[in-house]
């Protein structure tokens, strides 16, 4: 397949038409702007709705009603844009919708900076929203991998009827890689959803709703949901291990700071250390059980992590160590993005 | 000869159709309590009815049919 | 070379996000991997503006790049920005027609170029940053000379009639250096 | 000569009892949206609706045809995707005051200037129903509420807001009406906009929304006789009723 | 002290009061109506103010801005709206603004329910909105312990200059129970604020900010923000053991299901079972030394959690007991609050 | 005779460069802001200011007095909160399009209709500056933005909105004017109004507003002397000056 | 007595949550630790209403009650549904003049009270609920009957007129059951 | 004798003021790049200034001081 330099938010955006996106809401905001800027003009050119949404809390509602009637629609923003979506997300999950949500994560709190970002790994995470439900979320670390992700993504979320989240940072949106782009997919080919509004025809009535005031079957919704969930725990983590089968130190990481870490293994392992990198690529759910594996096995001595935040996966990795070995961590915020000597220096102990 | 039914057990006993009645014979009937436990409406006199319907436009509950 | 890293730095406008932009579709076309990656600020206009280009044999691991083997400096901010990031025996680009410092460091090969003065020259003084890259080429290798002026070609295929000038372009960049 | 149902529960409606208060007028409202329809010959396949959070938020048990149930205030933004996906269908959403006008304003002023073609039935009965009866964007000047307890007094709450008159000054929507419910000859003129509106939606025109006046004897503290002569004698005077907007 | 029998959520609403809180924004939802209803008539008579806001996301700003302004300030809402909040909150955190939240959790996701859950710990502990930030956050279990954190809680915030959540539950609420209610405090004898908004007089200009496109400034605001917090863990954890000198289990709850789970362990005392109760009342900053210290002792055999979740603050257990004993967990969703005979049940092995 | 100053930057604007692209009418908005103040004697401890976010987030940098920078849209709420505690100080918002009646809407509609004591400077450059050219509620019809890549059209991006007409229509606020800054004798109009608006405050009235026509090069693509002759051409056009709202 | 655990239910209206209230008022008076816990459902008017109400010498653990000493049913639904509950010992109190079933829980006092006629007859048919707490009060003495007064009295604080009455009311109630 | 005084260093060269000048003698000095970049404003005749203070009424920059 001939490959095409894209940028990383240009990708995601034809990805997700290829993937049989046919609806768009969103919001402005940096560092994702060429999403919608980009299909602003692509959408209607295969019939498919754009729309530039008064505010993020609208755009997300919006994906609630397209996905309801039974379209495949994403909708991106970048924190505290995906802040203002939390209530509609849980509403979403909550209503067993479809949808793709993207995250170019930027540093924050509050307005924070437009640099990049992974601070929102909580909320993507353990949820952000208010009560019982869980996102699959992806954590891409390449271009192409991020135009593979979205264009699953879909699918993904049509099967388990869950909303997707794909978890960016700034770097990944605004980076250029040469991409491999999919085949156009041809939704007329989708299987058709039953649950969907489509108008009641021969069939029973089909209702859209997140509401119920009787205990039991309001908790047979979120016991639902969460068997959803755990069929996704059995059957679709990935992840990545590199060198990691004899590494003493494996570093823990994803997304930009992944591939930091992949350069940061290239250089200790050319001077002999053993190191490793595991890469989540799924970071809900989990790899627990990779890294629990991992921690069994005698010639690891420790985990490293390594985020630009203040230490959020570094909870899952400890819950998934469970004790068994140290999980040390070194993480960088404000925008700043860790490099690959600050790195090698953190794991080898001269950062904290 | 017109008529109206009362489907008295879904009745609120709001006294809206007594009100919109223009031969003034609905009226709430104090001495039965159904099944939803409110007094509910009727109508006293069914000869005077003109099958006008304004008694069922104004029942919030569909309470009424109209027939004619 | 199994892995070349630069930094192209300079004001906004100088098109120095497009030079590295050029410099990764050669790459591509030769064949390697390749990633481009802007810093991106909140200045609208003005400011300063730079990207870093990786051009490997190999999978790219990391798209920022700390150690560059060549940094191409065409605003005076950028000189002291990134001069001791470089490698030793990397190269380091000055756009002499802005930058009047000198660069001391003698493990490193700088190559002083005078862009505008070249470009004014041949006719185009707008293409200052393609001047630059036939530089570079000529310099470093970095991509291959055929490639480089096919993407030169494609970065402006919105503007075909701005191709054969730039290409001049390129070749007097080379040519300066020689 | 053979006797003819003249009235009866419209077939778009379920045959379900409806969980709102003896004299909540909200019911009428649900039984002219399914009338209509069934006049214009939109069938239950043709429709899908959006139920507001409120009083009406069971609203998808009421009618036959598909439903969703939006977040308090996104019904509009609800509505724009469904109707976006579904060109083809009749949509409207049922909003509440507090949904549509205080929570939910944004998205009503931004789909409305967007034109969506779809229909907006707004419940004016100026107060929060389903949550006990606090102060509504549309809550009267000197009205109990249980967040205004001494009476809405402006220097302390506000002014209510004249949610048709505002939206008729922007160039996106079609038509707006203001209609009210306390009788019987309003409720038939009520019928009439509503009608229209759906009309219009049939027609490709546009955003189009009724605002109803509806009483709320429950938290009006009142009883249904008195609470509709509260919308004849004091609402109505602050919501006069009448035509905003048609662009024909 | 006299003690008056109030509703929770009155009792809360005058707490704050007496604690000097002259600032409400809220917007009405089920099961928290009474705090804004109660402070609608009480605050004016204080010289307070009170504003119905139009949504809960005008409220969360309203009081950024009168916290910035210098005053004691508060919002209450319940699930939804608490994720309609995430971004001012996110906003309030990062700009160090004291201030006080309350909500009263129901059942959730989506709009679920309006009966009592407690779903929403991980958004309120692990943070709903985007970035690195933390709050203060309690779990009143009682009427009375409900009225002395409400009071509390506004000198912390200001203390520290940080966010506090109460994370009640629609029982907390609703219930009534005899409460002895603190003493007024006088506004005017509060600590200045000298980096509030009052007018710039005979002092440098005040800024109240969340923006810094310097990852250098950006990074130690965070840095500042977790420092706070350390300290706040350092001096402030608060939580209550319960029969655990020989406990062989140790339940650990909040909120409602401690109540439940206290008369568990007093019923299965009563049979001679060495059942013992850790009950956080801080659960951000965590009481995880403590946990620790009982994850040590020997007698400890393991440690079962009960929420009215699908099972959250669990994770935080796990952290904290990182492997040493064995963790279980009992939830329940809907809007179900668990039985102390269903919780014994659960304890004793009958259910899952 | 002694040469006098007649025209310096005045107290209120910190001597820093602003950051604004060249030929941005945003600086000219924030001098007349400081002018007026400095002319109704309000001084900076007197003053408190809340940014936007948008070009204009950097506001807080450029004036003297305490400053408070508010989350996207929310300037009304943040302001509410700080005029409530602050009753005796000068509160204002400046906000862009975006800001104000974007995400902002729901925040506006009813800052204005409890009328708040405040006065909102509204920045209408109708586009997004600060994210890079998006279509903004104002765009106008036909015109460029990056998510409107062929010209605005009704159909796809629907109406823009007419804030001042809509606002105008609320019991609440008292006093709403637009005008614009593509010359100096508008300029100076623009003065007037902006200094009504801060007396109406200095003076307890309530909700003042103030709609600006400003220009962005930048993100329209133009110079900035074809900027101005857009407003005057096709700007104020379609969005009249004049007063909408004064109630004395 | 330890700890008494009560539950309260009928129909909206019925005043069962006022009834409870009163006995919480009534136990904090006697000095005891109580606590009152409506559950509280989304319809305005109609429907069923019930709340929980524990009166004990100690902490009260759990406000929570599943296994109640007290059962009383103002409508005929709330039987059915809290029947099986009560502890072994426990009492049911029966509003017999809207409930015609009998209950055959022979390990129960199950105590009938016409509260209607009681009130109607005693000029106050409104103080169906009051009627039942004298009836409570006589049999189970789970408050002491001078502060149960003195709680029925602070309950109409805000209606003083009716206060007599209600006094009667309970009064009535009292003896209905001796 | 009325004089414009620019702060050059902070001008964007954007010509406002020279739209705005009804004497026509404000100028953009291409010859010149100031110290942000830019070419500034500035004036060529300084003698037929009247001191209206268009200039400055129009810079958004705050760069040009008015002297009577
Ligand atoms: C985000 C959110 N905020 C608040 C609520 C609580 N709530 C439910 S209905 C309602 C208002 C109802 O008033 P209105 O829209 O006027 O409808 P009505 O009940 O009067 O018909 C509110 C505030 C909610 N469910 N979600
Ligand atoms: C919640 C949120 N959404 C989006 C953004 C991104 N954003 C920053 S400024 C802006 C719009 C700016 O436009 P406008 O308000 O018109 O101001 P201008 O820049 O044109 O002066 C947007 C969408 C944000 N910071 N926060
Ligand atoms: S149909 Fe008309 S006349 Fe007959 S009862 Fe109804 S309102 Fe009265
Ligand atoms: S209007 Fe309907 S519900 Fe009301 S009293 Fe008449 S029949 Fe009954
Ligand atoms: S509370 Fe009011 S609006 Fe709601 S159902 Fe009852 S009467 Fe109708
Ligand atoms: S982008 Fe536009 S609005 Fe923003 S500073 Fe530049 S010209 Fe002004
Ligand atoms: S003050 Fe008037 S005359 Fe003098 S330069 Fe400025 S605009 Fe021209
Ligand atoms: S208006 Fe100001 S910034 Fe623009 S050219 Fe004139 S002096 Fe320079
Ligand atoms: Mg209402
Ligand atoms: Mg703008």
């Amino acid at each position: 397949m001939e490959k095409v330099l894209m940028k990383g938010n240009e990708a995601i955006a034809e990805a997700a038409v290829r993937g049989g996106c046919r609806f768009f809401a969103g919001y402005p905001i940096t560092p994702q702007n060429e999403i919608p800027e980009y299909l602003s003009a692509r959408l209607p050119e295969v019939g498919g709705t754009f729309i530039q949404s008064e505010s993020e809390v609208s755009a997300i509602n919006m994906i609630y009603g397209a996905s309801a009637a039974g379209c495949r629609a994403m909708t991106s923003s970048s924190s505290p844009g995906i802040s203002l979506k939390q209530e509609g997300i849980s509403y979403i999950a909550c209503g067993q919708l479809p949808c793709v949500i993207i995250n170019m994560v930027r540093g924050g709190p509050g307005l924070g900076t437009i640099y990049p970002g992974q601070a929102d790994y909580f909320q993507a995470v353990k949820g952000g929203g208010h009560g019982d439900y869980k996102l699959l979320v992806y954590t891409p670390a390449t271009v192409q991998e991020a135009v593979d992700i979205t264009y699953k993504a879909f699918d993904m979320a049509d099967k388990y009827r869950i909303p997707v989240l794909i978890l960016g940072d700034g770097t990944i949106g605004q980076m250029m890689e040469p991409v491999a782009l999919p085949e156009m997919k041809d939704p007329s080919t989708f299987p058709k959803k039953d649950w969907a509004l489509t108008g009641r025809k021969d069939r029973p009535k089909n209702i859209v709703n997140t509401l119920d005031m009787n205990p039991d079957k309001l908790e047979a919704i979120t016991d639902r949901l969460f068997d959803v969930y755990e069929q996704i725990r059995q059957n679709d983590v990935e992840y990545e291990e590199y060198m990691c089968d004899d590494a003493e130190t494996v570093i823990v990481a994803y997304g930009i700071v992944s591939r930091v870490a992949k350069s940061a293994v290239n250089e200790m392992r050319a001077r002999g250390e053993k190191v490793g990198l595991f890469r989540p690529i799924t970071v809900s759910p989990y790899p627990d059980k990779a890294i629990a594996a991992l921690a069994e096995k005698p010639c690891v001595k420790r985990f490293f992590v390594s985020e630009l935040s203040k230490g959020q996966m570094v909870e899952d990795v400890r819950l998934a160590v469970n004790g068994r070995k140290p999980v040390e961590f070194y993480g960088r915020t404000g925008g700043h993005v860790i490099n690959t000597e600050e790195l090698i220096e953190a794991i080898e102990g001269g950062k904290r | 000869m017109a008529r109206v039914i009362f489907e008295t057990d879904r009745c609120k006993g709001c006294g809206l159709c007594v009100m919109a009645c223009p031969k003034k014979i609905v009226h709430i009937n104090g001495d039965v309590v159904n099944a939803i436990g409110y007094n509910p409406a009727e109508v006293t006199d069914m000869s005077q009815c003109i099958g006008c319907a304004m008694c069922a436009t104004m029942c919030p509950d569909c309470v009424i049919e109209v027939r004619r | 070379m199994g892995k070349c890293e630069m930094i192209c730095a300079g004001f906004g406008g100088q098109g120095v996000l497009s030079l590295g932009m050029v410099v990764a579709y050669a790459g591509m076309y030769d064949g390697k991997e390749v990633s481009w990656l802007p810093s991106y600020g909140p200045e609208m206009r003005g400011g300063t503006a730079n990207c870093a280009v990786v051009v490997s044999d190999t999978e790219v691991a990391n798209p920022m790049v700390s150690k560059p083997d060549i940094v191409v400096a065409m605003n005076k901010p950028s000189v002291a920005k990134f001069v001791d990031a470089i490698v030793p025996g990397g190269y380091m680009f000055i756009n002499s027609s802005l930058i009047d410092t000198k660069v001391d460091r003698k493990d490193i090969n700088v190559v002083y170029v005078d862009t505008f003065k070249i470009a004014h020259d041949g006719g185009n003084p707008k293409g200052t940053n393609v001047v630059m890259l036939g530089a570079i080429v000529e310099k470093t290798g970095i991509i291959t000379k055929e490639n480089a002026k096919k993407a030169v070609a494609y970065s402006f295929k919105a503007k075909p009639k701005l191709i054969d000038i730039n290409l001049k372009m390129f070749d007097l960049g080379c040519e300066s250096v020689k | 000569m053979e006797e003819k149902v003249v009235f009866k529960r419209p077939a778009l409606l379920e045959n379900v009892p409806l969980h709102y208060c003896p004299g909540c007028t909200h019911g009428i409202v649900h039984r002219l949206i399914a009338e209509t329809l069934e006049e214009l010959g939109v069938t239950q396949e043709n429709v899908i609706g959006v139920a507001p959070v409120g009083c009406a938020v069971f609203a998808y048990d009421y009618f036959t045809c598909d439903m969703a149930e939006a977040a308090h205030g996104r019904a509009p933004s609800v509505a724009t995707g469904i109707k976006r996906v579904h060109p083809d269908k009749v949509v409207f959403s049922y909003q509440g005051d507090g949904d549509l006008a205080s929570i939910g304003m944004a998205e009503t002023v931004h789909a409305a200037a967007r034109n969506e073609n779809f229909t907006v039935i707004f419940i004016n009965n100026s107060i929060y129903g389903m949550t006990g009866g606090q102060m509504a964007p549309t809550t009267l000047l000197g009205q109990y509420s249980t967040t205004s307890q001494h009476g809405r007094d402006p220097k302390l709450n506000g002014y209510p807001i004249h949610v048709s008159e505002m939206l008729s000054q922007l160039v996106g929507p079609q038509y707006i009406e203001r209609v009210s419910t306390h009788d019987a000859a309003h409720v038939l003129q009520a019928k009439k906009a509503i009608k229209k509106a759906f009309q219009y939606q049939l027609e490709g025109k546009g955003f189009s929304m009724v605002e109803v006046l509806v009483a709320c004897p429950t938290n009006w503290k009142m009883t249904p006789d008195k609470a509709v002569q509260y919308i004849k004698d004091e609402v109505m005077k602050f919501y006069p009723l009448g035509v905003y907007k048609d662009r024909g």
